[in-house]
C-alpha cells in the first residue's frame, strides 16, 4: 500500500531531473527561475509523499508547507528583482 | 470646461482621463462601529481556525498561546491592511466564494485536459498558436479582479500578464481555443460572488 | 583561472570523500555516539524535559550553551552586515526625492523630504527607479501574510513536538516581513519594523535566552539550568523545563527575525535602507 | 475510496509528466509558464487529495487533524501558483522578452 507512493515519489524525483534540464540549459533568466519554480511545486508534493512512506506524515506536513511558503516566496522575489533591475543576458 | 485638445493643459486633461484611479463611488451611509468590530473578529477567528488545525493540541495552555498569537497577528493586519471605511463587512462572499472555487475547480479540470492533449500531440508545433489578447473587465473592486485575474491564470492554457485597477486585462493564450472564451461566463460569476 | 576553481572543487570534493570514508557507518551501533550518547537523550528526554523531540531538548536544553552562542553569532552577523554595508549620508551630496500624484501620475522630484500622510494624501513617495506596483501579487501577498506568521507562530511554540523552533519560526516570521517588502516597498516595511526597533530587538532576544539562563542563578540551579524554576512556575521540574525551552526559542526567534530583516533591507537597498527591491 | 484515491493518483503523475513534457517542448518562455505553472499546480493538487483520500481512510482525530494540514497545503498551492506564475509572466514583459507567434503571423498587444 505504501509502496505505491514510495514508487511515485521516485517518479517525481525523476521528473525533477528532467525539470533540472530546463534549469540549467534555459536560454534567459526567467527559463531557469521557471524551471526552479516547477522543481518546488513537485519538492512540496515528494516532501509529503516520502513522509507517508515513512509512516511520519504528520512530521513532514509541517516541513512541506513551511517549504511552500519560501519556495513561493523566492520566486516572487527573483521575479521582482527581474522586474525591477531587468535581464543581464538578453538573447 | 476647456477644451481638452487646445492649449497647454489638454495633456493633463487626457491623461486624467485615462488613469482615474478614484472611481465615484456611490454616497454610502456612514459605517457602524460595528462593521469594524465585525471585521476585526473575522479575522481573529479565522486565524484560530488556522491555528487550532495546526496545533491538534486543545488543552488550555496551547489554546492560551494560540490566542495570544492570533491576537498579535491581528493587530499587526490591522495596521497592514487596515478595514475598508466605506463599506461593511462583506459577509456574502464568506458564503459564495467556496461555491465559486468549487465550479473554478471543475473549469481548471476540464481546460487541463485540452492542454495535456496538446502537450502529448506529436505535431505539437502545428497545433499551438500562441497570441496575445486584450479585454476590458467591467468588475471594478480590487478584490474582485484579483480574483478574476488568478482564476484566468489557473485556467490552463491562458495567463494574465498584466491588469491594471480599472480593468484592462492583457492575456496570454497557448492557442485559439483557450482565448475565445474570455471574458465571458466567468466574469459573470464573479460578479455574481461579489454583488458588482 | 577558471580551470583552477574547478581543480580546487574538484580537489576538496575529493577530500571530503576521503574524510568521509573515516567516519563511523551510520546507524553502527559500536561508534561511540550510538552507545552512550544517543540512549541517554533518546530515553531521557521524556521524562526529564517533557519533550517528546529530542532534538528541540537536546538544541534547548542538553546543549544551550551551543545554542545561545549560535543565537548570538546570528546577532553578531546582522551587526556586522549592519557596520559593513550601511551607506552613512554623506553631507553636500543632494538627493533628489520623487513623488507622484496618484490621480494623474506627474511625477515631481524636490530636493527635500516631504512628510506625507498615505492615507489623506493624494501623493506617494516612489523611487527612482518606480515600476508599478502589480495589484494581484500585492492583494494576494497582504492576504496571505498573517497566515504565515500565524503558521511562524505556531513552529515556534510547537518545537517540542514537530520539527520546528526558534531557528526555523523566526525565518518564517522574517519571510513575511520580506513579503511585504516584495508586495508593497521597502518603506513598508521600514515603518513597521524600523531599523532601531530592529536591532534592538535582535538584542533583546540574546538577552532574553541569556537573561533565563542567568535568572536560574538565583534560583539555585546552575547556568542554563531551567529546571530551577519549577519553584516559581509551580510546576514539576521537567515542566519547568519545558518552559524554559519556550521561553528560550522565542528568545532565537526574535534575534533571528530582527537579524534576517535587517540583512534583507540592507542587501536590497544597497545599504540605504531608503527604496530597494 | 481506494480505486478514487489511485485514479487521482495516476491522473496527478499524468499531469507531471506532462508539465515537465512540456517545459521541455514548448518554443518560448510565455508558453513553457503554461505548462510550469498551471499543469504541475493541478498535478500537485490531484496528488495531494489523493494523500487525503489514503490519511482519512482510518478516521479518527489524529488522522482527520494531519488531513486537514494537507488541505492546508492544497490550499496554499492553490493560492500562490497562480500569484507566482504572473509575477514571474509579468517580469518577462517587462525584461522584453518577446512571445513567440507562429510564422506569418504578427499579433499586436
Amino acid at each position: 500500500m505504501d509502496h505505491v507512493f514510495l514508487y511515485s515519489a521516485v517518479f517525481i524525483s525523476l521528473l525533477m531531473l528532467v525539470s533540472l534540464y530546463r534549469t540549467a540549459a534555459g536560454p534567459t533568466t526567467l527559463d531557469r527561475l521557471m524551471g526552479a519554480n516547477a522543481m518546488g511545486t513537485k519538492t512540496t508534493v515528494l516532501i509529503l509523499f516520502l513522509g507517508t512512506a515513512f509512516g511520519r506524515l504528520e512530521m513532514f506536513v509541517d516541513i512541506a508547507l513551511a517549504y511552500a511558503m519560501l519556495n513561493f516566496i523566492s520566486v516572487l522575489a527573483a521575479s521582482r528583482y527581474v522586474l525591477k533591475r531587468g535581464l543581464a543576458d538578453r538573447p | 470646461m476647456h477644451n481638452p485638445d487646445s492649449g497647454q493643459g489638454g495633456v493633463i486633461f487626457k491623461v486624467f482621463d485615462d488613469v482615474s484611479v478614484e472611481r465615484r463611488r456611490q454616497p454610502r451611509p456612514p459605517r457602524p462601529k460595528t462593521a469594524r468590530a465585525a471585521s476585526v473578529l473575522v479575522r481573529f477567528f479565522s486565524l484560530f481556525a488556522v491555528w487550532l488545525v495546526l496545533s491538534g493540541m486543545f488543552d488550555a495552555f496551547h489554546m492560551t498561546l494560540g490566542a495570544v498569537s492570533c491576537l498579535g497577528v491581528t493587530l499587526f493586519s490591522l495596521r497592514l491592511l487596515p478595514p475598508r471605511a466605506d463599506a461593511p463587512f462583506p459577509f456574502r462572499l464568506v458564503f459564495r466564494l467556496p461555491l465559486y472555487g468549487l465550479w473554478l475547480t471543475w473549469e481548471i479540470v476540464k481546460a487541463n485536459f485540452w492542454v495535456l492533449y496538446l502537450v502529448f500531440h506529436p505535431r505539437m508545433m502545428e497545433k499551438i498558436n500562441p497570441r496575445l489578447i486584450t479585454f476590458k473587465s467591467r468588475l471594478t473592486s480590487r478584490g474582485a479582479l484579483t480574483v478574476f485575474a488568478n482564476s484566468i491564470t489557473l485556467t490552463p492554457g491562458t495567463i494574465t500578464v498584466s491588469v491594471n485597477e480599472r480593468g484592462h486585462f492583457l492575456v496570454h493564450a497557448i492557442d485559439g481555443k483557450s482565448a475565445e472564451g474570455l471574458p465571458g461566463e466567468m466574469e459573470q460569476k464573479i460578479a455574481d460572488t461579489f454583488g458588482e | 583561472m577558471k580551470r583552477l576553481a574547478l581543480f580546487t572543487v574538484i580537489l576538496a570534493g575529493v577530500l571530503f570523500a576521503a574524510t568521509a570514508s573515516e567516519f563511523p557507518r551510520l546507524g553502527d551501533p559500536d561508534s561511540a555516539p550510538s552507545r552512550h550518547l544517543s540512549p541517554a537523550y533518546i530515553q531521557g528526554s521524556l521524562p526529564q524535559t517533557h519533550t517528546p523531540n529530542f532534538v528541540t531538548a537536546v538544541l534547548g536544553d542538553y546543549r544551550g550553551f551551543d545554542t545561545m552562542f549560535e543565537t548570538a553569532v546570528v546577532f553578531l552577523a546582522g551587526m556586522s552586515c549592519f557596520f559593513i554595508l550601511r551607506a552613512l549620508r554623506r553631507r553636500g551630496l543632494t538627493e533628489v526625492y520623487y513623488y507622484r500624484h496618484k490621480p494623474t501620475g506627474v511625477v515631481l522630484a524636490m530636493l527635500a523630504p516631504r512628510r506625507i500622510s498615505p492615507r489623506t494624501s493624494c501623493f506617494e513617495r516612489i523611487d527612482a527607479d518606480w515600476t508599478p506596483q502589480d495589484m494581484v501579487v500585492e492583494t494576494m501577498c497582504l492576504f496571505m501574510v498573517p497566515f504565515i506568521q500565524v503558521f511562524a507562530l505556531y513552529v515556534i511554540a510547537h518545537g517540542h513536538y514537530s520539527p520546528g523552533g526558534g531557528f526555523q519560526g523566526g525565518v518564517l516570521l522574517a519571510a513575511s516581513f520580506i513579503l511585504v517588502g516584495l508586495s508593497r516597498d521597502l518603506r513598508t516595511v521600514e515603518s513597521l519594523l524600523t531599523e532601531k526597533t530592529a536591532i534592538l530587538t535582535a538584542a533583546a532576544g540574546v538577552c532574553l535566552y541569556a537573561g533565563t539562563g542567568l535568572l536560574a542563578l538565583f534560583f539555585g540551579g546552575n547556568f542554563l539550568d531551567y529546571g530551577a524554576y519549577a519553584s516559581f512556575f509551580g510546576a514539576a521540574v521537567p515542566a519547568a523545563r519545558s518552559m524554559g525551552i519556550l521561553i528560550v526559542e522565542i528568545g532565537v526567534a526574535l534575534t533571528v527575525m530582527a537579524t534576517l530583516v535587517t540583512i534583507y533591507k540592507l542587501v536590497s537597498s544597497r545599504g540605504t535602507v531608503e527604496e530597494g527591491l | 475510496m481506494d480505486i478514487v484515491m489511485y485514479v487521482l493518483l495516476g491522473l496527478g503523475l499524468l499531469f507531471f509528466t506532462g508539465g515537465t513534457l512540456g517545459l521541455i517542448r514548448l518554443p518560448d518562455v510565455y508558453s513553457r509558464l503554461h505548462m510550469a505553472g498551471k499543469i504541475d499546480t493541478m498535478g500537485s493538487i490531484s496528488l495531494i487529495a489523493a494523500l487525503f483520500l489514503h490519511e482519512i481512510e482510518t478516521f479518527d482525530m489524529a488522522h482527520l487533524l494531519v488531513g486537514l494540514k494537507i488541505l492546508l497545503v492544497l490550499f496554499f498551492q492553490f493560492l500562490a501558483s497562480p500569484t507566482a506564475c504572473h509575477a514571474m509572466v509579468n517580469a518577462c514583459l517587462r525584461a522584453g522578452l518577446a512571445p513567440w507567434v507562429k510564422d506569418g503571423q504578427r499579433s499586436d498587444p
